[in-house]
């Protein structure tokens, strides 16, 4: 392959340079209707799982069809719904803060002709390529992070996850039967870009073997200091080792003291932690970050861990499932899960959800933990 | 195929859409090429991504190594650097940089605008995409470096698009989609991402900053973007004077005619629409009653949870006198434990050209660059140095509302200039009264 | 005076020692009704504030007298409460856990002339000896500690607040009319031996000034380390200080960081705190012990600093007050201070009791500190 | 008087005991002497203590130097010794030691009983006292140090009744009034109080702990006693069974002829009882219900906050099958905060010899006594080690119960031995597959 330049001159860095101009203004792509009824939207409806209407002060309607997305997608895929944005949408669309996408029309006409192509359309193995939904009191679509496709802490898969999560609740993400909207995410380490510590239900890779040591290499690679202050625990300290009969420096990790969190191995390349056995999945559960009714809550660790299944994590969704089966039958309309278990005390949550309690999930993390225990006699048996 | 992958297949049936199968036909596309495009990067760099994927399945390990320091010249943010740990077996994506491309607001897009990135993309890189990133770029995954600039210049020069944030800097900065299409928006939150994007473009693309910093931008307390649980500073809209309520409406709801909550709950029978059970008696703030057809609200007592604008918002609507709240130093667990967003302004107007703001923001950052160690995030050093400290330097006057409940602690850290007389006494004078 | 031996052989401390044999045995001392019907219980009922009656399942009943006790008590006044008990009650009687008086007689028609012997005793400066009351939704006698009477490190007095509050709260000794039970107590000092951290309402002395340095003993008098390592905020270092001309061995303060506990007051004499000016009242509110309907909660900062104003501390008197007021009007019933606060929401607690927020009541110690600021966009103006 | 005293003087007025009258009335007597005893301490010490309150409540500050060692023979507990600072112009409280005398079960007393005190500590001592003390001992304030060794003597020759605790020991434990007088007593709190009491006089009068340590014993969850804001080891009556219920009482109730509460609201007119109102409404589980006339209770649901029989005692009653809860840990602010105890034991039960929970007390000591520092409280040793190990330490499986909410922070620390294939890894073996 010949190298194409784009104009740029790695001689003059510096030359025709155009920097610092942001992203491109939103209103550039506002749909017509938008763009005129903006600051003016009176009301909506969910008029069925993935069909919202937004009606405006002046009798404007916009109808937007919403379909899971899967995020991690190719230019194949992006190019298939720009074909469908300009087919049916006079070329626009969006894409939601939990990445799906939105296909609006002007015009209640048009709705069920952009539904009917949307939901014929499926990849070769079957799954469909634009499913409707994602509404209302129902799952809509995880949000997620990199897992094996991309970053160099995963403790698990991300999008492997999300599509074996998707596929166990498929059914909710086309229903609105839920007592609230359920917001599932995952990260695939505890960096969590996936901020799922506000979440529903949350999905977390975690490490649990302390890293290796690649004495060898660690002082040619890293900078111990740097590896050292890196540890939120101070389990880290600068050592001299015999290392195939060389002494060299290097650290040594105190691992009654690590909690596996992978901030060591970011700093410094020669203290890997993954491990097939070692690694897997915690859950969490009954976050929100809506101020609705309740104030925001961090998710719970509710599973302390469950080994990496590949590739469908059967006990991961078991168990997921069975949370939202206990939620649903058991919550009160607009109550939140994490509502809902308060509610009804933690106690009772592992009981309905048939999740075993274990030591694991008393917090010990510094002096907050205390806050979490129980300073009452009020519990049940 | 290039690789076997009987684990990753088994990912293709189900109902929801399949990354394996998309990337399988980005791997044939690419293979036949009918565009006749000369790929930049290797024709298989899909076809070794599924098979270093599949290899992760098979040993349960990541096989990505760090990044390095990549990027673009001049910019510190921007591009994250990616390497193989297996580069002679998947020799497409020994090196497979992502590159980080700053969203619209609202994230709306026109086809032609998005087909033209993805030709750029199909031309320099895998043709790989996140749309949209958990900050809320445009994620392009996996180039090599000479590919970068090149991408970048592109984008710039043809595309008029700049690139977003990583590093120790103002990140990408993300909205809702906000008064575009939300009868619940207080402010135009595009608006403002906008300005104050465009305004700080220094801080996003030159790392000076301790540690990464992110501002949302969620248009009621709905949170759509997520802002309390994810950024450094979350703008919230709010409002301070009065719900309006239609009195009609609020009968259609009970009468219903009216769907309550438009309808999200309508997969289920939930039974006829109860106001008293369903709104006045889940009012947090205890503030609504329903007596003689007629609902009342007291709005001094209202905590503008939106829940009864939720349920009807036909006959409910936020007040006119709005704003929004500024909350401070939300951030996932590393290192410290999670942060949510602690209220640092309870209410500020969003004017053009948001001075006000702009000044709140930038005292903050003076304090957190002054004070902020390496790897600091906001609310690592709010919690460090005290909310007390925060109020003080954004010159904010600590009042009830900045916090759930007072110190229970009565360790309070007088300030020698608050208490009479100072601190320096005279031993000696002291003793006469007290012997030793 | 002539000294009068007990027996005791200074000599021969071991001769006919006899030790750890505890307490008296808590039934010689049970009324004849109460060691009948211990268990056996049934119901009981206030008759009017002070007075109880309690049934048993074989109709047996006890009627019980509850008089203010002053805890700081000498035996002229014990001799008077065994009179009293031998009068009317066959010289049974106990205290209460709050250090209030009972006196118990087994049938009606003797509760009378008990009370009416109880309304009229007096000391000459004209207060009650014995008022009655202190039960139900009332105020009842304040639990408190030493103060100037007998202690090193108090920064008010505890006596002197008590009677000073006591007075001005007394209508609610004498009657029922709160939303719920609203118990008041005292600490002269952080080391709280009132237990005040759970109080509806608590009096709190507090120093302002960090210790002063007696330079010339302090190395003679302490021990350094012991010092040093009392601070809990680390503000002690050892130090070599120029004194009249001498280098001593000492420590010095970082005044900073010092938050006026008296910690190293306890373990060193040379570090004194107490000042006339530096020294007053901290007042904290919403605390509770019992599990009914809400779970125990600790009380709250809601005053920073009242000076201490003898003989009886006006604005403490005046915004305990204030306090009881607001609540009084405002609370529904059955709730305790600290549920209404709650309830209201602390922005309100602070408007309708009329009181100034300031910013040393944002919580600034350690970790926890950050779940007591609010995480929600939910407050009132 | 000794002593002006204008400022306490002032304290004389007003309704409450006037302690200032009281130490007036006791300055008094002992002057006059009437009985001529021969008084082992200064006559004027009652004047003097007046007067050094008074310098007090002029210059603002106590006049009280500290202890130094002083106690009677073979005990580490039970004396506070102290040291007036004015020694000069107050000779009689020049020494002014107290004396903790432990209080029997309940606080009962005979009046015979409570005179042969106050003939001791009047011969003995400055006739003052507190009735009681915070903790509950009997506090005989003020008397000189060879005095110690006397009183202790005549005390346990004469009247069978010995010292309660100071220093880093068992304190004096102390109790509700519980079943004596209490129909809610869950169980025998005296009982338990006196055989805990004997079984550990040792630990009580011979500091072997890192710190102070407390019992209390609260026969139900009112917690009359406060043990759960102030004791180590705190022993809260509670039930597993059915709250009793007496439907006809409950009518009585609900027609007017029993007033609710038993009468505690009197005080004010709060109109007709409405059990919808002021007791359902009011359950923190929400576990009851009212209809058709009949009152029904969802046990299992049942938190036992005692709110509805505390309101309706002569309709409900506390189950059959009770025992207590043992929480840890409860102490005041100094050093690391205020700490309420921490459900240890949700459910045991209190039968004689109490060999279970002897064997809960021990556990929890053996493993203070090894792990807690030099004046470390056992809440603040669980706080630093975490309940997670007190758990370990006693035996008792983690439950639910044991916490209000699991944690949010996913920190987990796994042990080597709760992770198959161990800790050791083979880095070689690992570079195999995964490449630098
Ligand atoms: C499109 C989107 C905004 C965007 O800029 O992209 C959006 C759109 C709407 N949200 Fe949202 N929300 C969107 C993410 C969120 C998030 C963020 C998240 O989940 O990460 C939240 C916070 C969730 C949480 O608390 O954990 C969120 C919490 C809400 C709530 C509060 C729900 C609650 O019960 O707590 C409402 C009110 C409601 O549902 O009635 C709401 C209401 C709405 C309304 C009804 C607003 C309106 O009038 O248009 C929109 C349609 C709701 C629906 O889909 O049922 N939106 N909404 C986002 C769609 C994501 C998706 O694809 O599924
Ligand atoms: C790409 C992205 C995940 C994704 O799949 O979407 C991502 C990927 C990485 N994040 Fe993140 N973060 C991403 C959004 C987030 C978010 C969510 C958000 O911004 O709303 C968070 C949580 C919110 C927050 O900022 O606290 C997040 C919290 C972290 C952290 C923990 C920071 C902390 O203070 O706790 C790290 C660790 C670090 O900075 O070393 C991290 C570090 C990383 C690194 C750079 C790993 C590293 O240490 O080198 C990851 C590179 C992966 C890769 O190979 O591409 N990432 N990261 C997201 C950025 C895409 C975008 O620009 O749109
Ligand atoms: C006598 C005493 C026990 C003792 O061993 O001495 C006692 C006796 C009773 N208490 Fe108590 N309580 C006693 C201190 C306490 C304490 C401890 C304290 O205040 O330091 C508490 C915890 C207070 C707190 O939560 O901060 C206490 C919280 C209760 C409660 C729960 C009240 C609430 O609304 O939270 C009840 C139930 C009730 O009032 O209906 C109760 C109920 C009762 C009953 C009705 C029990 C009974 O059936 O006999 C007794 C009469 C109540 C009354 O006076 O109105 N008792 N009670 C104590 C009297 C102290 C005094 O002189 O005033
Ligand atoms: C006499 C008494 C106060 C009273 O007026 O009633 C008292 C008096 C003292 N306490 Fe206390 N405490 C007394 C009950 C308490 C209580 C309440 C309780 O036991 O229920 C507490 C709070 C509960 C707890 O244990 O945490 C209490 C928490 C403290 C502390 C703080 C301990 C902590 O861990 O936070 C100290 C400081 C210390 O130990 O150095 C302390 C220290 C002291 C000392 C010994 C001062 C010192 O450091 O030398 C006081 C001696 C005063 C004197 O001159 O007589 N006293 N102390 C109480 C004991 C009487 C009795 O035996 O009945
Ligand atoms: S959560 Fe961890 S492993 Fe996943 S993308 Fe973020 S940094 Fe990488
Ligand atoms: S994984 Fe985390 S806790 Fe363990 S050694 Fe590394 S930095 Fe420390
Ligand atoms: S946060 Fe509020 S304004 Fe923004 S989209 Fe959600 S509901 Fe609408
Ligand atoms: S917005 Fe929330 S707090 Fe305000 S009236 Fe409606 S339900 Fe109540
Ligand atoms: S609270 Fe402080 S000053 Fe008061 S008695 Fe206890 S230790 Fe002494
Ligand atoms: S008063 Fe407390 S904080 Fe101040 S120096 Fe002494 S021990 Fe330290
Ligand atoms: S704690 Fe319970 S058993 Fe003990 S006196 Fe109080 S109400 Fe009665
Ligand atoms: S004891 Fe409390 S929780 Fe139980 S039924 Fe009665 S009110 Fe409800």
């Amino acid at each position: 392959m010949a190298f194409i330049s784009s104009g740029y001159n790695p001689e003059k860095p510096m030359e025709n340079r155009i920097t610092d101009i942001g992203p491109k203004k939103y209103d550039q792509f506002y749909p017509p209707v938008i763009a005129k009824n903006k600051g003016k939207w009176l009301y909506h409806e969910i008029l069925e799982p993935g069909v919202l209407v937004h009606v405006a002060e002046g009798g404007d309607e916009v109808y937007t069809v919403r379909v899971g997305g899967c995020r991690l997608m190719t230019t194949t895929h992006i190019r298939e719904i720009c074909e469908i944005a300009e087919k049916h949408c006079d070329g626009h669309l969006r894409f939601t803060t939990r990445n799906n996408i939105e296909f609006m029309v002007d015009d209640k006409s048009k709705v069920d002709a952009l539904k009917k192509d949307l939901e014929t359309r499926k990849f070769p193995g079957g799954s469909f390529k634009f499913p409707i939904g994602g509404t209302g009191a129902g799952i809509t679509n995880i949000v997620h992070t990199q897992g094996w496709i991309h970053c160099h802490t995963p403790a698990t898969d991300a999008s492997g996850t999300v599509k074996a999560t998707m596929d166990e609740v498929f059914k909710d993400f086309q229903d609105m039967r839920l007592p609230a909207p359920l917001r599932i995410s995952m990260a695939c380490c505890l960096n969590m870009c996936g901020a799922v510590h506000c979440s529903d239900i949350a999905i977390l890779g975690y490490h649990r073997k302390p890293p290796m040591l690649d004495h060898e290499y660690l002082d040619k690679i890293c900078e111990i200091p740097l590896a050292i202050s890196s540890c939120p625990t101070g389990a880290i300290k600068p050592a001299k080792v015999e290392w195939k009969g060389e002494t060299v420096k290097s650290v040594a990790v105190n691992n009654e003291r690590c909690m596996f969190c992978g901030n060591c191995y970011t700093m410094c390349p020669s203290m890997p932690l993954s491990d097939q056995i070692g690694d897997g999945i915690v859950l969490m559960a009954g976050g929100k970050v809506s101020n609705r009714i309740s104030q925001p809550k961090f998710s719970k660790v509710v599973v302390a861990f469950l080994p990496n299944e590949m590739p469908r994590w059967p006990s991961m969704t078991k168990t997921i499932n069975q949370m939202i089966e206990a939620y649903s039958k058991d919550a009160r309309k607009y109550e939140r899960l994490g509502e809902w278990a308060e509610r009804i005390g933690w106690e009772r949550f592992f009981d309905k959800c048939e999740l075993e309690f274990t030591h694991h999930l008393i917090d010990d993390f510094r002096d907050p933990a205390y806050y979490t225990w129980r300073q009452s006699t009020q519990f049940k048996f | 195929m290039k690789h076997e992958t009987p684990l990753l297949n088994q990912l293709e049936s189900g109902p929801w859409p399949s990354f394996v199968s998309d990337l399988k036909q980005q791997a044939e596309v690419r293979a036949k090429n009918e565009e006749n495009i000369e790929f930049q990067i290797p024709v298989d760099a899909v076809e070794d991504l599924l098979g270093v994927l599949e290899l992760s399945y098979v040993d349960g390990t990541t096989h990505w190594k760090h990044g390095g320091i990549v990027g673009v010249f001049g910019y510190g943010g921007g591009v994250i650097g990616r390497y193989c740990d297996q580069p002679q077996n998947f020799p497409g994506v020994a090196h497979f940089h992502t590159m980080r491309v700053a969203q619209p607001g609202g994230k709306y897009y026109t086809a032609e605008y998005l087909r033209d990135l993805c030709d750029l993309w199909d031309l320099r890189g895998s043709g790989i995409t996140n749309m949209h990133g958990s900050t809320g770029d445009i994620i392009f995954i996996g180039t090599t470096t000479p590919q970068l600039e090149e991408v970048f210049y592109e984008l710039t020069h043809k595309f008029n698009q700049d690139l977003g944030g990583s590093g120790s800097n103002l990140r990408t900065p993300a909205d809702c989609i906000g008064s575009s299409r939300c009868e619940y928006a207080c402010y135009d939150t595009q608006a403002l991402c906008y300005d104050l994007t465009q305004e700080y473009q220094d801080e996003l693309h030159r790392p000076a900053f301790p540690y990464k910093f992110k501002f949302k931008f969620d248009g009621c307390p709905n949170g759509c973007v997520a802002s309390i649980a994810r950024s450094d500073l979350s703008f919230i809209g709010t409002w301070k004077d009065e719900i309006r309520i239609d009195q009609e409406a609020v009968q259609a709801y009970i009468g219903g005619e009216m769907p309550p909550n438009a309808g999200a709950h309508s997969g289920r029978d939930w039974g006829a629409f109860d106001i008293q059970k369903e709104v006045i008696a889940l009012c947090p703030s205890d503030c609504m009653k329903y007596e003689g057809g007629k609902l009342e609200i007291n709005n001094k007592e209202c905590v503008r949870c939106m829940h009864c604008i939720n349920v009807m918002p036909r006959a409910l609507r936020i007040g006119n006198d709005r704003g929004c709240s500024i909350l401070a130093g939300a951030k996932a667990p590393i290192l410290d434990g999670a942060q949510m967003g602690s209220l640092l302004i309870p209410f500020i107007k969003v004017e053009e050209p948001y001075d006000e703001i702009k000044e709140v923001i930038e005292n903050v950052w003076d304090w957190w660059m002054e004070e902020g160690k390496n790897r600091e995030r906001l609310g690592e050093l709010i919690k460090r140095q005290g909310l007390q400290k925060l109020l003080e330097v954004t010159g904010v006057t600590p009042d009830a509302r900045h916090v759930q409940e007072p110190r229970s602690n009565p360790y309070i850290f007088w300030k020698e200039e608050e208490v009479e007389g100072g601190w320096d006494r005279d031993i000696d004078e002291y003793r006469k009264h007290h012997q030793r």
